[in-house]
């Protein structure tokens, strides 16, 4: 069962795939419906398989499935196998099951697009090594889907090829996240320099000695901040909206980037042993939530807003697992994937009717014209304010609780949270009321052409927007160790708490932009963090292969011409030797012998 | 007085060998150069035949025979080339073939 | 002083004086009979050894059919006259070919001194040799038994011989530069 | 079981494959060229096949053969062959390449395609001799041999400046051939000082070298970690590469990058590590220093690249670097690893350039300063070239993730400092290749180039067929790279 939940993507993929390139060499055009109706046949087949997966998994235990062995050197062997427990279970219903309707909402979405078959190749792709990332028995399977999710990311974001804008997104995505895959790789090795092997069970037991283990989980991190960007290598994100909507739903929202909450929450035994470590992933996912907040209510694309909200989010479920609270983390996950997920389809949905309009300060008043979508978001917008009893009021009131009351928690963790919660209020409002209330700032002739999504568009939303609602009643999904508290605060204050923290946040956002005339406000990059990058790495890489190309021209190649001088001196040299006289060779030669026998055969003559 | 010994012979043929060596090094006459060739191969005959004598073997004299019969082979294919030389050059000197001379 | 001594002194004399002759020579021509006195003196030589078939074969193949072709040859291209190559070379050039040769003789000759007398491998002394019938017959049955492989493929170096020194000697048919 | 007429088998078939090249008429070289690579391939398999396909090295060690071939014995000169877990897979990369660089069209087949056809064969041989070669002198001349059909490569159907190409290759490699041939000469007068015998086996020299001292075994290890340093080559002793791979016609670059590289890596594991293990220990810290500085500079060349050629030179000096990072980890894990990862750049490599120069018969250049959209007009080509880059980029699940991920996992333990800065690399290697990458294919079409650019015919079937090839071979070992590690 567990098998073939990862394969039905991976039969989707090789089949969209060679039918794409098939007729992409014939000249022809792939079928969206058809391709898409395979794409999304394959999920629905994955989710169903998943379901059947979650219950099979013991009470406490998992099930793992050996495929085959990958590969073996020495005293290391790396078996290709799958294992399914709560935590992966949980993941992979999120993936299997968000993923089919976003699949089935792509259909539609997709449907005039020419590149429609390659789109869901490579969508079914991203499915399979992101199953391949949470199943994974093994480490470096993980790595596999680490990096296969990263490849499908980069493909999806520079789907549409041909604008320079978006190829460049895609690399930049790339290769900050190849950044963090770097500590990946290392921390992978010293996880088998201590454990002797790269089994999960294995390395989640290991006892690190105390800098190592630190190391290791800040290596760890490392891939974390650029998997699911968190603060020093979170720019791609925003970029990386780029990609078709449906994609930033998929991969931007909902699944790749919470890999890394994944992969905190799969090594939680290792990484509670370094307490630094915790306190600076805490430390970062706080100050993630509120930097990216703050540059959030400065966004006017609808997609960018969501994407900096995306990472806040992830800097809550971030700072959940630096206290301990993994679960309360991967809780987080969850119920932000249904909402996040609806958000951007729904925003999907607004620029669709709209014709590709993604400003907000260009919209307004399509409430009537919009009404799932309006209703829909609605959903998605309570929840990512927390106001009860939306999915997102349980996620982050357990997570507001535990950075207060847990061992490693503080008062601090807490207050920057609830700074976050309140912009995140303010700038989601801000969308929200902006979209869909007060006076179209449109042409006229576009608000009229508005118009709303057709079914396989609506019915993931509705589908989603409900999942919003009741999502937070499943309670936190895998039971892993909580951390002990320090503080009895009790819960309903700090629901109370978090539910005002948000109305504040809602209400002056509604009072500010409630006027007749909105002025348009200009984007901002408020901390200027993209411009620091480029001008630090790519400035500082472009100095260092520049000094490089210098040693290069200069040392490199003059040695080479020295080698050469050398040659032709010495060559010019034995030249007055070769006098060109047959006698002369002659004499050279017996002259030789003469040496060469006094000195071989000193002794004998 | 001593009685005469093989290994005289010895030193004659080298001090022949060295006489045609010397020849073959410091003439440049090609007519020349092929009687030195020729002192060589005789030297070397000789000191054939002496140690025949010495090991008290015949293979040394039949070793001459075929000797003999290159050096005929020699002078006669050596000569065809001097004549074939001069008929170019209108000279015998070594000095002037020089075609692959730089 | 016996006799073989005295014989020895007598040939090596010629031999080595005729060898300088041959090569010091201006004349081509006087080199050439200076040759044939050496070649006579080695005929001494080898009949000194009791080689006698190689003795009589030296002067007939040598003195008489080589030293023939070389006298043609001489006076086919006109070379019987003084020639002064040997002052064409550099002083520097001729000492040290000289101290080179000298050197290569001084050493061989050293080895030579260093193994004066060996331990005959064979067993064919002269009585030996004079009971198989003589030297020539003894020599004789080794080349046409064991080494007639290598006799016959003599002949076809010879025939090669021939054939190129045709081809190198043959006048051209036509052309100017075919008169010698 | 095999039996020692495979060796002779696997030498003699390319020599006589050379042979007949000169019989065949000039318009079906290509061909014979390809029917007979193809031939000489599935024949290596086959008679390989038992170390090749066995499911561990124990098992394969009983279809292992040793060949010795006495020749000068007084001097102690023999030609000694080893058939092994190494030098199977090697015969095999070599008999590929040549495949592949024979299936190229191009120039070499219009002009003396005779001696194109020959020359190739010729280097397989050589190619082959050199990766069995256990005797010293076997091996030199086998090395030797090698560079004369490439100087031809280079020489006749070179680009623009193939004289100062040709100068600088033989120079640099020579210079270190030379040293090699010291060291050697060294080797066998230490057999010769200890035994009275002179020998040149690898074996017999292997015994002997084990009760000398380390001094004396410093300046011989130098001389062949030299010749083998500028053969890979290791920085700074690249500096012949650039030229010489882009004004080499494609086929001879695939050779060059694809297998001849691999002469070094076979050097070291052959000779070098066995002979002086003291020496590298010894030094093990500086040599993993200059494989990974090789690794970094490279590709920060590769980076600063403006040509498509140059920049996969230059990142075949980041990937081999990789592979010396592996073997002087020490362990035979590590070497294992280099292996791997050297199959793995072989076939990337090959597949890369191959692709590349159809790249650059539809564009007619492969200027990288502006983009070509080329992508849109030519997608299964891009599409193969884009699973070429993803190889290159080691991604998990091909060929070369398994051998980059075992060289630094095993190089961890031998320097963390090192493989850290090593693993640089890999972030380096996906700036590069993407950007390889898009400014060839993707970006707006037609703003760069001329409209006739992009109205060529996309990948051939029978190149597809090649492509395939190659793309099966890097996923399947991707999936089980376990059967290149026989060593």
């Amino acid at each position: 069962m567990i098998t073939s939940m990862i394969l039905f993507p991976l039969a989707g993929f090789v089949i969209n795939g060679a039918w794409s390139l098939w007729s992409a060499r014939n000249g022809t055009r792939v079928s969206p419906r058809v391709s898409g109706s395979i794409a999304t046949t394959a999920m629905v087949a994955a989710f169903m398989a998943a379901i059947m997966a979650r219950a099979q998994i013991p009470a406490t235990g998992s099930i793992e499935v050996d495929c085959f062995r990958w590969f073996s050197l020495g005293s290391l062997s790396v078996d290709f196998k799958l294992r399914l427990d709560a935590l992966s279970s949980i993941f992979t219903l999120v993936i299997t099951g968000v993923g089919a309707m976003i699949h089935l909402y792509s259909v539609s979405y997709m449907e005039e697009d020419e590149a429609a078959g390659k789109y869901f190749a490579y969508l079914n792709l991203f499915c399979f090594m992101m199953l391949n990332l949470v199943l994974g028995g093994t480490l470096p399977q993980v790595f596999l889907g680490w990096e296969g999710v990263g490849l499908a990311s980069y493909l999806l974001i520079g789907f549409w090829y041909r604008e320079e804008a978006n190829v460049a997104a895609g690399q930049k995505a790339f290769i900050m996240n190849r950044i963090g895959d770097l500590g990946f790789l290392i921390a992978m090795f010293i996880g088998y320099k201590y454990s002797g092997s790269l089994d999960l069970t294995t390395v989640e037991k290991v006892i690190l000695p105390a800098g190592v283990g630190t190391s290791f989980v800040l290596l760890i991190f490392l891939a974390c901040t650029g998997k699911s960007a968190q603060l020093p290598l979170f720019t791609w994100l925003p970029d990386a909206m780029a990609g078709p909507t449906p994609v930033s739903a998929l991969i931007h929202a909902a699944t790749m980037v919470t890999s890394g909450v994944y992969l905190l929450a799969r090594l939680s035994p290792v990484i509670s042993q370094s307490a630094t470590g915790m306190a600076v992933i805490a430390g970062i996912g706080a100050a993630t939530a509120l930097i990216t907040a703050i540059i959030a209510c400065f966004q006017r694309d609808i997609k960018k807003v969501l994407a900096y909200s995306t990472v806040s989010q992830l800097g809550f479920m971030f700072a959940a697992c630096g206290v301990g609270a993994f679960g309360a983390g991967v809780f987080h996950v969850m119920t932000h994937a249904f909402f996040k997920a609806l958000l951007f389809l729904a925003a999907g949905s607004v620029i669709h009717g709209l014709h590709g309009e993604q400003d907000i300060f260009k919209m307004g008043g399509l409430k009537k014209k919009l009404p799932v979508t309006f209703w829909t978001f609605t959903a998605g917008w309570a929840a990512i304010l927390g106001l009860p009893p939306f999915s997102g009021f349980f996620s982050k009131d357990e997570i507001l609780h535990q950075a207060l009351v847990s061992n490693s928690g503080s008062a601090w963790l807490f207050g920057v949270l609830l700074i976050a919660a309140v912009l995140t209020a303010f700038y989601m409002t801000r969308l929200y009321r902006l979209v869909f209330f007060g006076t179209p700032r449109m042409d006229q002739a576009k608000f009229d052409h508005a118009h709303e999504s057709p079914v396989p568009m609506a019915l993931p939303l509705v589908l989603l927007g409900v999942l919003s609602l009741a999502g937070g009643f499943a309670g936190e999904p895998v039971h892993l160790a909580h951390p002990e508290s320090a503080l009895s605060t009790p819960t309903w204050v700090i629901m109370i708490v978090s539910v005002i923290a948000a109305a504040i946040g809602a209400t002056i956002a509604f009072r500010r932009y409630s006027v007749s005339e909105v002025k348009a406000e200009p984007t901002s990059d408020v901390f200027r963090i993209d411009a620091v990058y480029s001008k630090l790495f790519g400035g500082g890489l472009g100095v260092i292969a520049s000094a490089s190309q210098w040693l290069e021209e200069r040392v490199v190649q003059g040695m080479i011409r020295m080698v050469a001088a050398v040659t032709d001196l010495s060559g010019n040299m034995i030249r007055v030797l070769q006098v060109g006289s047959a006698q002369a060779y002659l004499l050279m030669m017996i002259i030789a012998l003469v040496v060469m026998v006094f000195y071989f055969m000193k002794g004998v003559v | 007085m001593t009685a005469f010994e093989p290994w005289m012979l010895l030193v004659v043929s080298i001090l022949v060998f060295c006489i045609g060596l010397l020849g073959l090094i410091l003439r440049k006459n090609l007519l020349v150069m092929l009687m030195s060739i020729e002192l060589m191969l005789n030297a070397v005959n000789l000191c054939f035949v002496t140690f025949s004598k010495m090991h008290q073997l015949l293979d040394g004299h039949l070793t001459v025979l075929f000797v003999m019969t290159v050096a005929a082979a020699e002078s006669a294919v050596g000569l065809g080339l001097v004549i074939a030389m001069f008929r170019n050059l209108r000279s015998v000197d070594s000095d002037q073939i020089q075609l692959l001379r730089d | 002083m016996d006799f073989p001594l005295l014989a020895f002194s007598v040939f090596s004399t010629i031999a080595i004086l005729g060898s300088l002759l041959v090569i010091f020579k201006k004349n081509p021509v006087s080199s050439a009979f200076a040759l044939v006195l050496v070649f006579f003196a080695f005929a001494g030589l080898y009949a000194l050894l009791g080689a006698h078939l190689v003795a009589a074969l030296q002067i007939l193949v040598y003195a008489g059919a080589i030293m023939v072709l070389f006298v043609f040859v001489i006076m086919l291209l006109n070379q019987d006259e003084p020639v002064h190559d040997l002052e064409a070379t550099g002083v520097i050039y001729r000492v040290v070919s000289a101290l080179t040769v000298t050197a290569l003789g001084a050493i061989l000759v050293r080895a030579v001194l260093a193994s004066k007398s060996m331990t005959p491998s064979g067993a064919l002394t002269d009585e030996k040799i004079a009971s198989l019938g003589g030297n020539m017959k003894a020599i004789s049955e080794q080349l046409f038994t064991d080494r007639v492989f290598h006799f016959e493929l003599t002949s076809f170096l010879l025939l090669g011989a021939i054939v190129a020194t045709v081809t190198l000697a043959k006048r051209k048919s036509r052309g100017e530069e075919g008169e010698v | 079981m095999e039996t020692s007429s495979s060796l002779s088998f696997l030498l003699t078939i390319p020599l006589l494959a050379v042979v007949i090249s000169w019989v065949i008429p000039k318009a079906l070289q290509r061909i014979y060229a390809i029917f007979g690579s193809a031939l000489i391939l599935a024949l290596t398999v086959y008679e390989t096949s038992g170390i090749l396909f066995s499911s561990t090295t124990e098992a394969a060690k009983a279809y292992f053969v040793d060949q010795r071939l006495e020749w000068v014995s007084e001097l102690g000169l023999s030609a000694g062959f080893r058939l092994d877990g190494v030098s199977a897979w090697f015969l095999v990369l070599s008999a590929l390449t040549t495949l592949v660089a024979f299936y190229l069209r191009g120039i070499w087949y219009r002009k003396q395609p005779r001696l194109f056809v020959s020359m190739g064969f010729f280097l397989l041989f050589a190619l082959n001799s050199a990766f069995l070669a256990t005797d010293l002198i076997t091996f030199y001349l086998s090395y030797e041999a090698v560079f004369i059909p490439m100087i031809f490569m280079v020489g006749v159907w070179g680009e623009n400046q193939k004289a100062s190409a040709v100068f600088r290759f033989f120079l640099m490699s020579f210079a270190g051939s030379i040293l090699m041939l010291v060291a050697m000469f060294q080797l066998m007068s230490m057999h010769h000082a200890a035994t009275g015998q002179w020998s040149s086996h690898l074996p017999d020299i292997l015994k002997v070298v084990a009760n000398v001292p380390v001094e004396s075994l410093l300046w011989p290890g130098a001389g062949f970690l030299l010749a083998f340093a500028i053969k890979v080559p290791l920085v700074p002793f690249h500096g012949w590469l650039k030229e010489v791979y882009v004004n080499a016609p494609m086929p001879g670059t695939i050779w060059m990058s694809a297998i001849l590289s691999k002469l070094g890596v076979v050097g070291v594991i052959r000779f070098v590590l066995p002979l002086f293990p003291a020496v590298i220990k010894e030094y093990q810290g500086a040599l993993l220093a200059v494989s990974a500085v090789s690794v970094i500079y490279a590709a920060l060349l590769a980076i600063r690249s403006n040509e498509g050629k140059t920049l996969l030179a230059y990142s075949s000096i980041s990937h081999l670097g990789f592979v010396m990072l592996g073997l002087f980890s020490l362990s035979s894990e590590g070497s294992n690893a280099g292996v791997l990862l050297s199959v793995g750049h072989a076939v990337t490599s090959g597949m890369l350039f191959y692709l590349l120069h159809q790249v650059e018969e539809r564009s007619g250049n492969l200027d990288l300063t502006t983009s070509k959209g080329l992508a849109t007009a030519y997608p299964v080509l891009f599409s193969g070239l884009f699973i070429a880059v993803l190889a290159s980029v080691s991604l998990p699940g091909t060929l070369n993730f398994g051998g980059e991920f075992l060289v630094l996992l095993n190089a961890y333990r031998a320097s963390a400092l090192c493989t850290i800065l090593a693993a640089l690399g890999v972030i380096l290697g996906a700036v590069y290749m993407l950007r390889f990458f898009q400014r060839l294919g993707l970006g707006k079409t037609g703003t760069a180039n001329p409209v006739d650019v992009l109205v060529k015919k996309d990948l051939s079937l029978a190149d597809l067929l090649m492509v395939v090839l190659l793309v099966g071979i890097v996923i399947y070992g991707g999936i089980n790279p376990g059967i290149f590690m026989k060593g």
